[in-house]
């Protein structure tokens, strides 16, 4: 019993950062159409960034702080301006395509320009665990799920509470009708990009003390965040949250009850089970043909 | 009714989007080798009653039989493959492909089989009939450069020419006429003429253009917010005080 | 000369100077060469999928991987290379369908996310079931051919091997798309719901053209296995297929010798900086994928086309 | 400086004078994983290779003859090492340095076999040596000498009767993973739970849980540098207890680096380390830090001694020849006494490998500290 409660805290935890990656990834289709194929570099730089923060002495927070400014900077309305907003007209395809080679040209850069090995980053949280009748519980994971499930309902409450961000939801819904009700759609497009840098950046400081920083440690997250948003439903905010949970809870049950060699399976079978028998993911809607 | 059996049969097609009737309660019938058009403001419901027999919607209740055949509902492909054609609304041709690929494309499903077609010659034996049309539609001096670097005048031939390529029994043209130059318009009308005569099918025509429409169909239906406002000989429609108040009240 | 005519010669001319270039070379270039036209197999039936019929496929490694466990297990069993071929593109052509057949019928762009998907799957597979093959320790001591009594074991023989069966590919190719599918497939890529109501059965000629290019990665796949005499899971990674999907737009989807340039600046080009000294070519080789990642972008964005799309460009100005 | 290498220099500078360096230089290829899973180990190797050549041609070079060194990136990957070997044949290598990675020599040690190059490699699979091929040499311990070792300590040492075993799936851990088992088995050592990890996992929970419950005395981890690091600050998050033991890797200074406190009271075997106490190894640690302004793994000591095994021997047989080369490498003994370069006495036997002293080592406020210094398998 213990076992499990463990394996399902700490798979929630994993889970949850999939899931903020996957939250952005689904923002970024919903209101801009684009499938961001660079999003697991996009945690992986300001892993980076903070690492560079840390190398001049500044407190944890700080760096963080500063790694939010800079990838909202450059990963948001950067990202949008230079490389989204020339390709969104000739369809989804070269935009797919320029984020591949996007993710390449980051990948390499920091791989080329500053360290193709791994760095340590510290952890927020204190090391040591919680026990409570006989389950133990790393302060790790319970900071992790704390911070990640708050920043997920935040943005739920924004999203929902809020004018911007209904505005937002609008626009992401239907692009058309969001603009005859005068809605400033490019603005809501690019809170949306900033949104989504941010993301990462929280996702980079959960994920690089224990995953390590590493130029290629965009590539299992960015796949993760992927399937969990497929998974969950493309255009569903709270799918991305489920099937990220999803992944990081069952890749832990698979891994201890039958084989860590196929843990990286998991999010494999369930994404292709989800696309064969529900393609429109698990909360999904299906979208209606367009002649 | 008249003794010979219709083609196509519109039997009470209703189409609702939430508490929006869009179409509501269409029926009409189409005899072998007529000319049918379909007028009405825009919102009336035209394009909703076409896509609802083209299978691309699925209407909320009502049937279309095809040779008396039910074939409410059928994929585009099915349609296609009993004699349906259809131009679209918007332009619609292979951009990447030359004139006479394109009309070759839109007949070489309709004969032999899908592995006879890898061995068969390059132009499917179609070569010929698309050197017709190519020079029916006159479109002799671009038939070997794409269609997406056409005009739109040319592309909207192409298109038309497509949907005849294969002999259809039945083809359901959307409007046209849209966005072509007045002078291409009497050309069209000819053309359509001209193949409803040699080829002998029958057309569907929606149309905005009431001059052609008058023209070119001994039999027209006018819709309004989704029903059938009257229906008959041109003159007889275009005369009828309802049609008139829809289109000039509005 | 007529235009056709004009093309038909330079081919002839290129395809014989590197047969007879090729024995000036040192080994290890005839080596490059030999795998750039290898990974050329796959990246041209990979063109047929995206450039002609306009799918997305992010899983060509995984066929190219297959055709080459295929090929090692059989080669090791001693079944002769003329058979081996054809099962292995038949196998890549059968999974192609099995796999292409249920992504395609819920909904067209799936197919790009099944792909990817699949070769994840493959790639694990590949390295967990060491029974069948070798798991991490991958499959060593590949045999190379011998038809007909002659031995392509050296590697001049097996490069001039190459040659001739990429060329009799890419004729094969080439016939096809010449062919009423080959049409089919154009019409299904520029406008699939006109396609279909035209009669074309798009999910059948998607499914088609999606199998022929995994099965020509199939075969890839089997040079691959016997000019590198080992494989391991490691090159059937899908990153491998991300960068064949990058080839073969960068090149020019669509167009015919697109893969061509796409797959010289994937494989050759970045092989041949690493083997430089020269300083300038030694920063060149580290920040070669940069330059590449960038390059895509700017393509993208400018480019679409491809690079290959370039010469028709040039050709219109100079007729306009 | 050493004395002895004062002379060497003096000597090699008198021998060198005019004519020598006029002669073409000598061509050793290195091909290191300086890209890819093998990134920290390869460059490690490399950089232990250059600072031998830079040290050697300071004093002179190999018979008078100025050393080239060039080395290529196998990122890795076997297919890539195999077409580098190729070219470090077309190029005239007269002996190629690597890969480490085992997976890859066994491909490339098919190319160096062929055109009769001697190939020292920092490979550590049993295979390597087992396939008769004469121009293969080892720079380190296999896993089959080094694992004994291990199994001895985790009777005696921590007196453990059943051990759990983290390893990780690549050909690497695979063959650790078998030979710990054979020499556990050995020592009458039963094995709790078998957990396989994946190359390149970033996710251990489920793993070192698996080890928690398991009722085993102790735990030996067998995985790469980044995932060594990954595992241990996984199983101290989790609050693992027992002792943790490794071969080599697991107290490597990348580990420890990259572990942070998580990887303190860890022991490990290795063959070659930074912090042997020896007087020969405290100065190439000083050198090499002096260079790369990092601490070198025990990768780097195999690059800095092979290069200096390949020195010793050339001027034994007195001239540049790969084939009698390999026949002196047979039997071979080298002193470190004569050639501090090999930093340790070390015996090469036919097939190829090598016999020497090792260590046990600990991981201790962030640095890796020998507490044991275990003599030659050969010498028991």
């Amino acid at each position: 019993m213990g076992d499990l409660v463990q394996l399902l805290v700490s798979g929630t935890a994993t889970g949850a950062i999939y899931a903020l990656a996957a939250l952005g990834f689904t923002l970024l289709w919903q209101a801009a159409g684009v499938i961001n194929f660079a999003q697991g570099e996009f945690v992986m730089l300001p892993a980076f960034a903070m690492l560079a923060g840390l190398a001049f002495g500044l407190p944890v927070w700080l760096a963080f702080l500063i790694a939010c400014v800079l990838a909202a900077i450059v990963l948001g309305a950067g990202f949008k301006q230079v490389v989204v907003d020339p390709l969104i007209r000739h369809g989804v395809i070269p935009l797919v395509i320029a984020t591949l080679g996007l993710a390449i040209a980051v990948k390499s850069t920091v791989r080329a320009g500053f360290s193709a090995e791994a760095h340590p980053l510290p952890s927020p949280f204190p090391t040591g665990q919680l026990s409570i009748a006989g389950i133990n519980v790393s302060y790790a994971d319970i900071g992790t799920l704390a911070l990640a499930g708050a920043i997920v309902i935040g943005l739920q409450a924004f999203l929902n509470r809020t004018v911007t961000g209904r505005a937002m939801q609008a626009v992401a819904q239907n692009t058309e009708s969001a603009r005859v009700l005068g809605i400033d759609v490019r603005r809501m497009v690019l809170y949306v990009f900033l949104i989504n840098a941010v993301l990462a950046v929280v996702a980079a400081l959960l994920i690089a003390p224990t995953y390590l920083a590493k130029f290629d440690m965009g590539d299992s997250i960015g796949l993760k965040a992927f399937f969990a948003a497929i998974i969950g439903g493309f255009n569903q905010t709270r799918g991305a949250l489920l099937g990220g949970v999803l992944i990081g809870v069952l890749e832990n049950l698979v891994g201890f009850y039958i084989s860590p060699a196929y843990k990286e399976g998991v999010a494999l079978v369930l994404f292709l089970g989800v696309i064969l028998l529900r393609p429109e993911g698990l909360l999904g809607k299906a979208e209606e043909r367009k002649v | 009714m008249t003794a010979t059996p219709s083609l196509l049969d519109v039997k009470d097609i209703r189409k609702a989007y939430g508490a929006i009737r869009a179409v509501d309660g269409v029926s009409f019938s189409v005899r072998p080798g007529e000319i049918v058009g379909v007028i009405g403001p825009n919102g009336s419901g035209k394009t909703t009653l076409f896509n609802s027999i083209l299978g691309q919607i699925r209407p909320t209740s009502g049937s279309v039989e095809f040779s008396g055949e039910d074939i409410t509902g059928m994929s585009p492909l099915e349609l296609a493959r009993r004699g349906i054609g259809r131009t679209f609304q918007t332009l619609q041709v292979f951009g990447g492909l030359s004139v006479r690929d394109n009309l070759i494309a839109a007949a070489q499903e309709f004969s032999g089989t899908m592995p006879g077609r890898l061995f068969a010659k390059p132009d499917a034996g179609l070569g010929q009939r698309a050197d017709e049309m190519i020079e029916l539609f006159r479109l002799k001096h671009v038939a070997h450069l794409p269609a997406g670097s056409l005009s739109y005048g040319q592309q909207k031939l192409i298109d038309i020419a497509m949907a005849f390529m294969a002999a259809p029994r039945l083809v359901l043209l959307d409007e046209p006429c849209a966005g072509v130059n007045p002078g291409l318009v009497d050309q069209l009308r000819e053309l359509l003429v001209q193949l409803n005569r040699t080829q002998g099918g029958s057309f569907v025509v929606i149309e905005h253009n009431m001059g052609f429409i008058m023209r070119l169909c001994p039999h027209v239906i006018c819709m309004v917010e989704g029903k059938v406002l009257a229906e008959g000989k041109p003159a007889a429609v275009q005369s009828n005080p309802a049609v008139l108040e829809a289109y000039l009240g509005n | 000369m007529s235009a056709p005519a004009r093309r038909a010669a330079m081919l002839v001319a290129i395809v014989a100077a590197l047969a007879i270039g090729a024995a000036f070379l040192k080994r290890s270039d005839v080596y490059l060469l030999t795998l750039t036209m290898v990974y050329l197999m796959a990246t041209f039936g990979l063109n047929l999928t995206v450039g002609y019929a306009g799918q997305m496929s992010l899983g060509q490694a995984a066929f190219f991987g297959i055709g080459a466990y295929v090929a090692a297990i059989a080669l090791k069993a001693g079944v002769p290379f003329l058979a081996v071929m054809p099962i292995a593109a038949v196998a890549c052509f059968v999974i192609g369908l099995a796999l292409g057949f249920p992504a395609l019928r819920v909904q067209h762009h799936y197919l790009a996310f099944a792909t990817l998907g699949f070769n994840v799957l493959v790639y694990l597979i590949l390295r967990n079931e060491e029974q069948v093959t070798g798991g991490t320790y991958g499959i060593s001591a590949i045999p190379r051919p011998t038809i007909l009594g002659v031995s392509f074991e050296g590697h001049l023989a097996y490069f001039h091997f190459t040659l001739a069966s990429l060329v009799a590919l890419g004729a094969l190719l080439w016939w096809l798309l010449r062919s009423p599918w080959g049409r089919a497939f154009a019409a299904l890529r520029d406008n699939p719901i006109r396609a279909e109501s035209l009669g074309v059965n798009i999910t059948a000629y998607t499914l088609l053209a999606f199998a022929i290019g995994a099965a020509c990665a199939g075969v890839g796949g089997v040079y691959y296995a016997s000019l590198v005499e080992f494989i391991e899971p490691g090159p059937f990674h899908f990153s491998t297929s991300l960068m064949m999907l990058l080839a073969v737009i960068i090149g020019g989807s669509g167009r015919f010798y697109g893969p061509v340039v796409g797959t010289i600046i994937i494989i050759l080009l970045p092989e041949l900086l690493r083997g430089s000294s020269h300083e300038a070519l030694k920063f060149m080789q580290k920040w070669y994928l940069v330059f590449f990642g960038l390059a895509v972008v700017a393509l993208m964005v400018w480019l679409p086309g491809g690079i290959v799309s370039l010469a028709d460009r040039f050709r219109r100005r100079s007729t306009s | 400086m050493n004395r002895i290498t004062t002379l060497f220099a003096a000597l090699g500078l008198a021998l060198a004078a005019a004519p020598a360096l006029a002669q073409a230089p000598i061509k050793i290829a290195g091909l290191v994983e300086l890209s890819g899973t093998g990134a920290t180990s390869g460059t490690n190797f490399d950089n232990g290779v250059k600072l031998a050549v830079k040290e050697i041609n300071a004093a002179g070079g190999i018979l008078g003859r100025r050393v080239e060194y060039t080395s290529g990136d196998t990122q890795s990957n076997p297919g890539v090492a195999k077409a580098l070997a190729q070219k470090a044949i077309d190029d005239g290598a007269y002996v190629v340095m690597g890969p480490v990675f085992s997976g890859s020599i066994l491909v490339s040690m098919e190319e160096t076999r062929r055109a009769e190059v001697p190939n020292f490699t920092g490979g550590e699979a049993a295979a390597i040596t087992q396939k008769g091929n004469p121009y293969i040499f080892r720079t380190s311990f296999t896993q089959s000498s080094a694992m004994p070792k291990v199994a001895r300590y985790i009777k005696n040492g921590i007196k453990a009767k059943t051990v759990d075993i983290m390893w990780v799936n690549n050909d690497f851990g695979k063959g650790g993973r078998d030979m710990i088992m054979k020499s556990l088995e050995a020592e009458g050592i039963k094995v709790g739970v078998d957990i396989s990890t994946d190359p390149g996992q970033v996710d251990f929970s489920a793993a070192v849980l698996r080890a928690k419950q398991s009722n085993g005395d102790a735990l030996f981890v067998y995985t790469n540098e980044e995932e060594s690091a990954r595992a241990l600050r996984e199983l101290r998050k989790q609050g693992y207890a027992k002792p943790i033991v490794g071969e080599t890797v697991l107290t490597s200074q990348k580990v420890i680096e990259l572990a942070g406190e998580a990887a303190n009271g860890a022991v490990a075997h290795v063959g070659l380390t930074a912090d042997a106490p020896l007087p020969t190894v405290r100065a190439f640690d000083e050198k090499f830090q002096r260079e790369y302004r990092s601490k070198s793994d025990h990768n780097g000591l195999k690059g800095y001694s092979g290069m200096y095994v390949v020195k010793a021997i050339t001027e034994r047989i007195g001239k540049v020849d790969g084939k009698a080369f390999a026949a002196a490498m047979k039997g071979a003994k080298i002193s470190a006494k004569d050639h501090p370069g090999v930093l340790m006495d070390v015996t090469f036997d036919q097939n190829g490998d090598l016999d020497r002293e090792s260590f046990l080592t600990k991981a201790v406020n962030g640095k890796q500290v020998v507490v044991e210094t275990l003599p030659p398998l050969g010498a028991k």
